[in-house]
């Protein structure tokens, strides 16, 4: 299949004459495919504004060669307007993007060897599963013959049977939809495809089906992806990179694991999942936290250097219930008053004064303590990760 | 279709659901109210404002007038059933006495109430006036008011009235003369007028060569013609200059045009012509009263009404087109017409123009004749 | 996936017809509703419409120059009418050749001010469009009586011409401005439907188009048309149908250098004191008119024109 | 380069736009000039102006009498053709019903039918059913195309409501008037509002339909028109002025209180 996909590929962006100008912004395929750094795109402190309202916010943010590079943010983070800043169909109000290291800023989408995949999937409704496909070929001025045979090629390489090639695209369901508008961007042979949120409108089982595929297409194909969700999980799944925006800033780009281990702030960390988070302010040498009942002194893995204030972020499952204060760095007593099943584990929330804490265990364990009494929670400072506040 | 072929059960069906439909009273509902009612049906000129509104305030009564421009359309309406409409119909004058009496649209007047009108008008008018009598004399079937001759109008800046009168019916067989000239559109008034143009009687029966040279007419008249409109359009192309001429227009129509300063506009009788040796038509127009079952007690009083001389004045005047009315033989009447007025209607001409006229008449072998004007009137294009 | 579960096009055009916004639950329910609040309008336009169509054939039955409808039967109407000697039949060619260029004309014309209305003006667009659908609400009379002044010797045109000396054209009064009233006429009737049509165009997939490197002729062509169709034979028919069944035009610019195929139906119901063969002739532009509305109609879905979905 | 090619595309699509919109307005400027002038017959540059024949127009009992007749038509017009065409509405696009494919064709068949020959159909029909016209029956005839009309124009923002809050205001325990008045209706007001609009002005402004199915009884755009045939003065042209003058009054109110209602739910 990998071969397959390669010669094809090959053969048809020669048939096609393609590249020209995609080439011509400076790259040179085969050569320097041992330097993964190599930016495919560069943007450069990029912003975005509509009258008065500032969707993207001085973004710097290189795209390297065949990532999959996912943008997570929350809607209205302006992670759709980065994207078609990216594809071309808006202009940045400053700053600078690059294709390898030229200048496309004002360069339409048409022009650009990339292409984006719609939410929408924007597929053509008056045209079959096949005139979709070749569409972009026809466009470019394959001819009919050569376009049929590049579409059947490409049903096969979205997994849709060569029989849809004549079926009317508006008869697809929602799954088969997505394939056909992955081989028509596919087919127009572009070196970065973007997509945004293409699988949210699918249910939990087939979106979890087609991630994983996309995932094998992206290593197929050898591609540059970039794709935006507002799922975290989503993004975990497929990425080599994810890029975390919000409000216009992306404020962490990292490997999934880094996103979830590192978060650099309050926000990402946030996101990432449920985790407990805990105001401390810096007094005396020592670290307070005001939000527990009476002013807690904790003790933490590493100190932030001029900082006055952080947060502290401990991940539900590096919770503990003690049988004694000394079993953890940083006690806290409370009262259990809820008691969630998760499935494989089960979460409590503990009430400590005005806040609460979530506990998760696995199954297997026992809790400590009977009742919904009064118990110790705490942590060890090494599983606490401290983040800007 | 076999369902359908019962006139009483469709009115049933129809007037129960319309009722449904549209939830409002229907004229039958409306009968009592007849004594303050008046439907009148007309040419142009009693449907105005001048004439009406005094007489609607006088009597408080509500006035309908529609006004079409041309006799067998009005006299159609009755046929159709809206004899229960009309209270007064005014049309030329064969209609009363050949067709609408004998069809019983028309209901006669009282003669004692009506026939001392006549002796205070023009001469020619005097009692027993023919067309307001039935065929056999007995009955008086309307009152007459306004009249006048036609044939046609011409700008005298551009053919001289005298060519124009010595030339006669002859001007419109002049190919130099295509595509200056209109036809004011009535088609049964052109039906005489293309008959004239062609050198033929239109007011006989025809021979099938007589209605071959008819229809050759027709199609030349028609294809030389520039444009063919209402009265204000054929003035309104006279006075821009569009056309130098046009047919069947007399001083009805151009009045207004030389009222409004335009006095080289002028309605033209030729010298001569086929009707034994005359060349020109005059219409007389006669209001009867419908033959109404609800005739309403206003249509007497109406035609009473515009007898007195200030009103007949201002029939006469009214907005559309300025005629001279048989009333003018009154000198009370006479005497409120200005000298203005009297130029935009000809007056000066006015005798021996009717003289040089026959009035009009029912034209026997008229639906055949139509049907080829028509036929050449599509062909124009 | 679902995909052993789809059967042919028709059948799964069916199955989203009942999914319509969820409304299968109620649908045992409101089966009547429909029928009932459809009920009242059926009523009315079975004899406000149906019932006068019957009559006018009814008549078109009737001898000729009598008003013996329904009481007597005969093709003498029809007849007449076909006979090569009448040339009512160059009335009819006129009215559909000038319906023809009518809506030929309008659809150059009217295409940029729908695409403007969708995708340029923003929002200006319910500003423009009122500005365009005011002159429905005038009667046309008035407005074509308006374009006579214009455009007659010593007119608007003509007057203000003479100021540098110059004169206006000579266009009253002949075929070509029939036409030109016509087109002036019937503009609304194409520009809202043809807007509607174009704005069941997303954004998205010209968009997406562009994206895929398709130029803007073939974004036309493949997107923008096709999909606009709906809306441009809805307009189309609107046009052709009303300028086939008009006669104001001819009447007031035109100086009848053309006669209308309505002008002979009024004619037959005036003048010619023969209602008969008035109906006969509304028949035949009945059945014209009436087979292609059905025949374009047929291939319409109204409910995607109209609820854009 | 390229970026600037559609700003001047839109740049024509504007112009032409503006030219086609004063084209439209020309004739109505023409109108509104000739019913300036004093003389009978039009010639410009127009050789004196003068409000005579408005003034005329504006003394003349006939013509109040065909003012009140034009409005009182148009108003029951509206008045029936909203209450047919709600319904009518909801069987068009709120409904799934056996024969609602059918039903949406055959009602839009009024509107693609010349209005000549539908008056004529209409004359006929009351004369046979023995009917005298009058503005009575011109309503009927006027609701003939109207309500079609007013039908679409409400279905159209009918498609646009969900059933589902009818079904929770029912499950909320609401009677059915209860979801006609606080559910349904205030939803569909703005279809209902410019159906209004639409019928009203339809109405007021129809000639074919008034010409043949009005009888005795005359509404402006017949008056004007048999003023036209015979008997033209200015006041034709005054006449016509007034009444576009009232529709545009009418439609920019209707604007203005659609505008102020919007505004004041969006607070």
């Amino acid at each position: 299949m990998n071969m397959t996909w390669t010669e094809q590929s090959e053969t048809a962006r020669m048939g096609a004459g393609q590249s020209e100008t995609a080439r011509a912004g400076g790259g040179r395929p085969g050569e320097g495919a041992d330097r993964p750094a190599l930016p495919v795109l560069q943007l450069v402190g990029v912003s975005k504004r509509f009258d008065d309202f500032t969707a993207v916010d001085d973004i710097s943010l290189d795209i390297r060669e065949g990532e999959f590079l996912t943008i997570v943010g929350p809607s209205g983070s302006g992670k759709t307007t980065l994207l078609r800043m990216l594809a071309g169909l808006e202009q940045p109000s400053e700053g600078n993007i690059t294709l390898r290291g030229t200048l496309i800023n004002d360069l339409p989408a048409r022009r650009r060897p990339t292409c984006l995949v719609f939410q929408s999937l924007a597929l053509f409704p008056h045209m079959t599963v096949g005139r979709n496909i070749e569409f972009p070929l026809k466009a470019k001025g394959v001819s009919a013959a050569e376009r049929k045979a590049r579409a059947l090629e490409l049903l096969r390489m979205v997994r849709l049977p060569e029989a849809y090639y004549g079926k009317n695209v508006m008869t697809c369901s929602g799954g088969e939809r997505q394939r056909v508008a992955l081989a028509r961007a596919f087919a127009y042979d572009p070196d970065v495809l973007f997509f945004d949120e293409p699988l949210s409108a699918l249910d939990y089982k087939l979106k979890k089906l087609l991630e994983k595929e996309l995932k094998d297409l992206h290593k197929e194909t050898g591609k540059t992806f970039v794709y935006i969700t507002h799922s975290l999980e989503e993004a975990m799944v497929m990425s080599d990179r994810i890029g975390v925006m919000r409000a216009g800033k992306l404020v962490q780009v990292g490997s999934p694991d880094a996103i979830y281990g590192q978060p650099q702030n309050r926000f990402v960390a946030e996101f990432v999942g449920e985790v407990n988070v805990i105001g401390v302010t810096l007094s005396n040498g020592a670290w307070l936290s005001q939000e527990t009942a009476e002013p807690v002194r904790l003790v933490l893995p590493q100190t932030m250097a001029g900082a006055e204030r952080a947060a502290v972020v401990i991940r539900p499952e590096y919770m503990k219930f003690l049988a004694a204060p000394g079993d953890a760095d940083n006690v806290v007593s409370g009262r259990v008053y809820n008691e969630y099943s998760l499935g494989s584990r089960i979460q409590y929330q503990v009430r400590a004064g005005e806040r609460v804490f979530l506990i998760e265990m696995s199954r297997s364990q026992i809790r400590p303590g009977t009742g919904d009494g009064e118990v110790l929670i705490g942590w060890n400072a090494e599983d606490a990760i401290v983040v800007e506040a | 279709m076999t369902n359908f072929n019962r006139r009483d059960t469709l009115k049933i069906l129809g007037a129960g659901a319309l009722a449904a439909g549209a939830p409002l009273g229907f004229p039958g509902a409306a009968l009592a109210a007849r004594e303050k009612e008046l439907n009148i049906l007309c040419w142009e000129g009693y449907n105005s404002a001048q004439v009406l509104d005094p007489f609607r305030e006088k009597e408080g009564a509500t006035v309908k007038a529609e006004s079409l421009t041309n006799d067998p359309t009005m006299i159609n309406r009755l046929r159709s059933g809206e004899s229960k409409v009309w209270d007064l119909i005014n049309v030329n004058n064969p209609w009363a006495r050949k067709i609408m009496y004998p069809e019983k649209l028309i209901k006669p007047l009282p003669k004692d109430e009506f026939m001392p009108y006549f002796d205070k008008m023009l001469e020619q008018f005097h009692p027993p006036y023919k067309w307001a009598m039935s065929d056999d004399g007995s009955e008086l079937l309307g009152m007459t008011q306004r009249f006048g001759p036609y044939s046609y109008v011409v700008n005298t800046d551009k053919i001289s009235r005298k060519t124009a009168e010595e030339t006669g019916w002859d001007l419109f067989n002049d190919e130099s003369l295509a595509g200056k000239y209109g036809i004011l559109e009535s088609d049964d008034w052109n039906v005489f007028n293309i008959f004239l143009v062609a050198g033929l009687d239109p007011f006989k029966e025809h021979s099938p060569e007589e209605m071959k040279a008819f229809e050759d007419t027709a199609l030349k008249v028609f294809k030389g013609a520039k444009l063919i409109g209402d009265i204000a359009t054929m003035n309104q192309a006279l006075i821009s200059g569009e056309i130098d001429l046009h047919m069947t227009g007399g001083t009805y129509s151009v009045s207004p045009a030389r009222a409004d300063g335009f006095p080289e506009m002028r309605a033209i009788t030729p010298l001569k012509g086929p009707m034994n040796g005359k060349g020109g038509v005059s219409w007389i127009e006669v209001t009867s009263t419908v033959n109404n079952p609800e005739l309403s007690p206003l249509a007497p009083e109406f035609l009473k009404y515009v007898q007195d001389p200030e009103v007949a004045h201002t029939v006469a005047f009214a907005e559309g087109t300025f005629n001279p009315v048989a009333q003018m033989g009154n000198k009370a009447c006479f005497d409120l017409f200005t000298k203005d007025e009297l130029d935009a209607i000809q007056w000066d001409s006015l005798e021996e123009e009717m003289a040089r006229s026959v009035e009009y008449d029912i034209v026997p072998d008229y639906e055949k004749a139509l049907d080829l004007m028509n036929n050449a009137k599509r062909q124009r294009s | 996936m679902s995909d052993a579960t789809l059967g042919t096009s028709s059948t799964v055009r069916e199955k989203q017809g009942k999914e319509r916004q969820g409304r299968s639950a109620l649908r045992h329910l409101s089966l009547p509703a429909g029928a009932r609040c459809a009920s009242p309008i059926l009523l009315f336009m079975a004899l406000g419409f149906l019932a006068p169509l019957l009559t006018v054939i009814g008549f078109a039955f009737a001898e000729p120059r009598s008003f013996a409808v329904f009481e007597s039967f005969t093709l003498r109407n029809f007849a007449e009418i076909f006979n090569p000697a009448d040339t009512v039949w160059m009335s009819f060619a006129w009215s559909l050749a000038l319906a023809l260029l009518t809506v030929a004309a309008l659809l150059l014309i009217c295409y940029p001010i729908a695409y403007g209305l969708v995708r340029v003006f923003g929002r200006w667009s319910s500003l423009v469009s009122i500005a365009f659908v005011f002159p429905l609400f005038i009667s046309e009379n008035v407005r074509l009586y308006g374009w006579t002044l214009f455009f007659i010797n010593h007119g608007v045109l003509d007057g203000l011409l003479a100021g540098i000396g110059l004169s206006g054209p000579n266009v009253l009064f002949t075929p070509e401005i029939t036409l030109f009233g016509m087109i002036y006429t019937y503009l609304p009737f194409m520009l809202f439907p043809m807007t509607l049509g174009l704005s069941m165009v997303p954004g998205d997939l010209i968009e997406a188009a562009r994206d895929f490197g398709a130029g803007r002729l073939m974004i036309w062509r493949e997107i923008e048309l096709p999909l606009a169709m709906p809306g441009i034979l809805i307009g189309a028919l609107l046009t052709f149908v009303l300028a086939a069944g008009a006669v104001a035009e001819a009447k007031i610019l035109g100086g009848q250098s053309v006669i209308m195929i309505s002008h002979d139906i009024e004619n037959a119901f005036t003048y010619s004191q023969n209602w008969p063969r008035g109906a006969a002739l509304a028949v035949l532009l009945m059945i014209v008119i009436g087979g292609l509305s059905m025949a374009v109609m047929a291939r319409l879905d109204l409910d995607r024109i109209l609820g854009r979905r | 380069m390229d970026r600037s090619r559609p700003r001047r595309s839109h740049l024509m699509i504007w112009i032409w736009t503006i030219f086609v919109a004063v084209a439209i307005y020309l004739p109505v400027a023409c109108g509104a000039l000739a019913g300036l002038s004093k003389g009978r017959y039009f010639l410009f540059p127009i050789r004196a102006y003068s409000f005579e024949w408005w003034q005329k127009t504006l003394d003349s009992l006939e013509i109040q009498r065909i003012v009140q007749t034009s409005i009182l038509i148009a108003l029951i017009v509206t008045v029936v053709s909203l209450v047919l065409g709600f319904f009518g509405a909801l069987a068009f696009a709120r409904f799934d019903w056996r024969g609602r494919r059918l039903y949406q064709k055959l009602l839009l068949l009024p509107i693609f039918f010349p209005q000549p020959v539908l008056g004529l159909a209409l004359l006929l029909w009351f004369n046979t059913l023995g009917i005298q016209p009058s503005w009575h029956t011109a309503i009927v005839a006027h609701l003939v195309w109207i309500v079609p009309v007013v039908t679409l124009v409400i279905a159209i923002q009918v498609y646009g409501f969900d059933p589902a809050m009818e079904e929770a205001a029912a499950d909320l325990g609401a009677g059915r008037w209860m979801i006609l008045r606080d559910v349904t209706l205030p939803i569909l007001w703005p279809g209902i509002w410019s159906g209004a609009l639409f019928a009203f002005l339809l109405s007021w402004g129809n000639f074919p339909l008034s010409l043949y199915t009005a009888g005795a009884d005359s509404t402006i755009p017949k008056w004007l028109y048999s003023k036209m045939v015979a008997g033209y003065t200015p006041m034709v042209p005054a006449l016509g002025t007034m009444s576009t003058l009232a529709a545009a009054t009418l439609l920019l109110a209707g604007g203005a209180i659609a505008g102020f209602v919007k505004a004041r739910r969006a607070r």
